[in-house]
């Protein structure tokens, strides 16, 4: 141990102010979160809790510090830019120094935020939120429930003192002897980080009582614009998006919307305007009531009139085809007799025109057959002229040759072509049997008669 | 000639007229044939102008009735 | 020649004509032949006339009608 | 020779002449038959001309009446 | 005519027009069947009358009690 | 005529008028079907005036309480 | 009570008035309809500026009706 080099505490703590110092003499520009703000009213000193995390877990994990002389000028500067004040969790960009005190250690001495960065880490939270509700289908969940015809019993979520309330029940009380609300506060913290817890809450807790209401509004007024990011939040967010009940926003500010007030069933802005939206829900079905009333008995005397004129039309309608049916049949039957009238002589007429040609046959047909006749017999006359004369021709002719053949046949004929006739004792000798030698015999010529005598006969 | 329907008259006329026509009527019977065409006609004739007096008759009552 | 039909006259006229036409005839009865035919036809034509004159007479009765 | 008819003068002297054909008759004869079918011959022939005149007449006055 | 319906008498009257106009029926017929179309004209004409006076009368009571 | 609904009698009422303009009604039964038109024109009449005074009278008390 | 109630008994009565505005209600059902609508006036009526409690009793006492 002698030969150990023993340090003084002091010693240590100066080697490492010296090197700190040195090494980081300029200030840097770190970003982190705020796990706790640590602020102190009293001294106006500030002490955040700062960390860096990731997927979770803590990487990294610091004590810093905010003098009160910077705290005032940080806070003011940031309120007025970032729209919200510096809040646990509120992710931050900021100029620090770091340092390190013998008696105090090691610090990290912020002078300066750039609320600009928070602003830019607020909207993608923002954004982020809208994601994850639009993934989980409740970005339009409360708008698209029916809307409540009549806001008659209400959950009102404000805070006693609020100027909002007021306002709202300032004019709800104005109609409160022509229309009856019945409203029921369930009061909640309505800006900073603390008000995310409690809107939760009344908001589950009208939930087991839905049926007790109509709607639910969160009503906030009169507070500033900072401490909105309560209405970014998820949780917040995703209970008002659940609710059985529709759930109206009158948070009053001017800031951009927030996601409550995007996803509420209705934003009215202003508590006042949300009054006067219940009201004139009110006044609105008073009117369509009236106007039910009234049109019902317009409607009715209107039908009357209608049915009646109805009535007589059919009537008048009934009158008028009756005579028509009437009127027709007399036509028909006028029709009829005309065709009779034009019909009947035609029956006459064409009867007669055929008697006419039947009549002019007659006389042709018998003259004719009396002149063929004639000319038949005329016919038969020359034929027994002609056959007459034929009979006697062809017996002329037949005579003629009976005489032709006698004068053939003849002796005398014979006996000129040098003939000659034999006769004994005047007798013609046709057999010599009969004949002797010295018989006289005569030859007959045509010239004259021989007388001769027979020498010998040859046979 | 007795009363006679006109269509049996115009009947008969008919078929003498056929006859004629066709000459299945000998000269022997044909003026008496034509005699009787020749009544026929007259008495369907007379039928008809009858006939058509009565339709007048009652034709002329129908208009009047209008 | 007593009063005779037409269509008989006729008749005895044809036969007459087509016994001489096939020559059934002898020339001692030819003469009285031809007479009995010329008999017929005056008798035929005495018909035709008489009854052209009955239908004649009947037509233009009818006509004077109309 | 007395009147005769013609067909039986046409029948003898046919059969006359077929006898003189057929060589039956004897020579002594024969002038004889010549004789009698020449005779037959003008009587048949005057019969003709008879029966000529008279159909003729018939026959003439038919048309007159024409 | 005994009471009859109006149609059966419309039908039975158009039923002797179709027949007369178009020739169906003959002359015999004619006089009686135009006689028929003439009464079932005024027997029609008649109920038409009649049945006019009493829709008539029918109706007017129900303009009165307008 | 026994109660009847308004539409009964209104649609039986419609159905003559109906079957009078397309001629499905004969003459013969028109007068009947116009008595009955008639009967239900006035039916419905009735009952129009009798919803009328019901009407008028549920108005009437409502007007009465505001 | 249902918060639908309110809901419900306008829109019956504008269903109601619809109907009788389109001709949708014959006259046999029209009083009732009236009386009906009526009813749904008074009830709306007493839902704008009756305490919850009465308002129930109103509505209770139409739904007994229906």
């Amino acid at each position: 141990m002698a030969d150990v080099k023993v340090y003084q505490l002091s010693d240590i703590g100066k080697s490492l102010q010296n090197m700190i110092e040195k090494h980081y003499q300029s200030g840097f520009w770190i970003k982190a979160e705020i796990s706790k703000l640590n602020y102190y009213p009293k001294t106006g000193h500030c002490f955040p809790d700062l960390v860096e995390r990731k997927n979770g877990k803590i990487k990294a994990q610091m004590r810093s510090i905010i003098w009160s002389t910077h705290y005032q000028k940080i806070s003011k500067n940031f309120l007025q830019i970032a729209k919200t004040p510096l809040e646990d969790g509120m992710q931050i960009l900021f100029r620090a120094k770091v340092s390190y005190h013998q008696t105090y250690g090691f610090s990290l001495q912020i002078l300066r935020i750039d609320p600009k960065f928070t602003l830019g880490e607020l909207a993608v939270e923002k954004e982020k939120c809208i994601y994850k509700l639009k993934q989980e289908d409740l970005f339009l969940r409360n708008k698209n429930l029916a809307s409540p015809l009549l806001i008659k019993r209400l959950a009102i979520i404000s805070y006693n003192t609020s100027k909002g309330y007021a306002d709202f029940l300032n004019i709800i009380n104005q109609y409160k002897n022509e229309f009856k609300i019945h409203y029921q506060l369930f009061p909640s913290l309505l800006q900073g980080d603390k008000a995310e817890q409690q809107l939760v809450e009344q908001l589950q807790l009208i939930e087991q009582r839905k049926t007790a209401f109509d709607a639910v509004c969160i009503i906030r007024g009169g507070g500033g614009e900072v401490g909105m990011n309560c209405y970014n939040s998820f949780d917040v967010a995703k209970t008002l998006a659940e609710m059985s009940l529709p759930v109206y926003t009158g948070i009053g500010h001017s800031t951009n919307e927030t996601v409550c007030e995007m996803i509420a069933h209705k934003n009215c802005i202003t508590p006042t305007d949300f009054a006067y939206d219940v009201i004139h829900k009110f006044k609105d079905f008073a009117l369509r009531v009236e106007v039910a009333q009234q049109q019902i008995e317009l409607t009715v005397s209107h039908a009357f009139i209608y049915t009646n004129k109805y009535l007589q039309g059919i009537s008048i309608n009934l009158q008028k085809q009756v005579h028509n049916l009437v009127r027709f049949q007399y036509q028909k039957i006028k029709q009829l007799n005309t065709q009779c009238q034009l019909a009947s002589p035609r029956i006459v007429n064409s009867a007669r025109e055929n008697l006419f040609q039947i009549q002019n046959g007659i006389k042709r047909k018998p003259v004719f057959v009396l002149h063929t006749a004639s000319q038949m017999l005329n016919h038969q006359k020359r034929i027994l002229s002609l056959l007459s004369h034929q009979i006697l021709n062809s017996n002329q002719q037949l005579l003629a040759n009976q005489k032709q053949r006698v004068k053939y046949l003849s002796p005398e004929h014979v006996l000129k072509r040098g003939y000659s006739l034999i006769l004994k004792k005047g007798k013609i000798i046709t057999d010599l049997d009969n004949l002797k030698k010295g018989d006289v015999i005569e030859n007959l010529t045509s010239k004259g008669k021989i007388k001769s005598s027979i020498k010998d006969i040859q046979k | 000639m007795k009363k006679m329907k006109y269509n049996q008259a115009l009947e008969e006329l008919e078929q003498i007229v056929t006859e004629i026509e066709n000459e299945e009527i000998s000269v022997d019977d044909l003026a008496e044939k034509v005699e009787r065409a020749s009544k026929l006609i007259e008495a369907c004739k007379g039928i008809l102008s009858k006939t058509e007096a009565e339709v007048e008759k009652i034709l002329k009552g129908m208009e009047g009735e209008e």
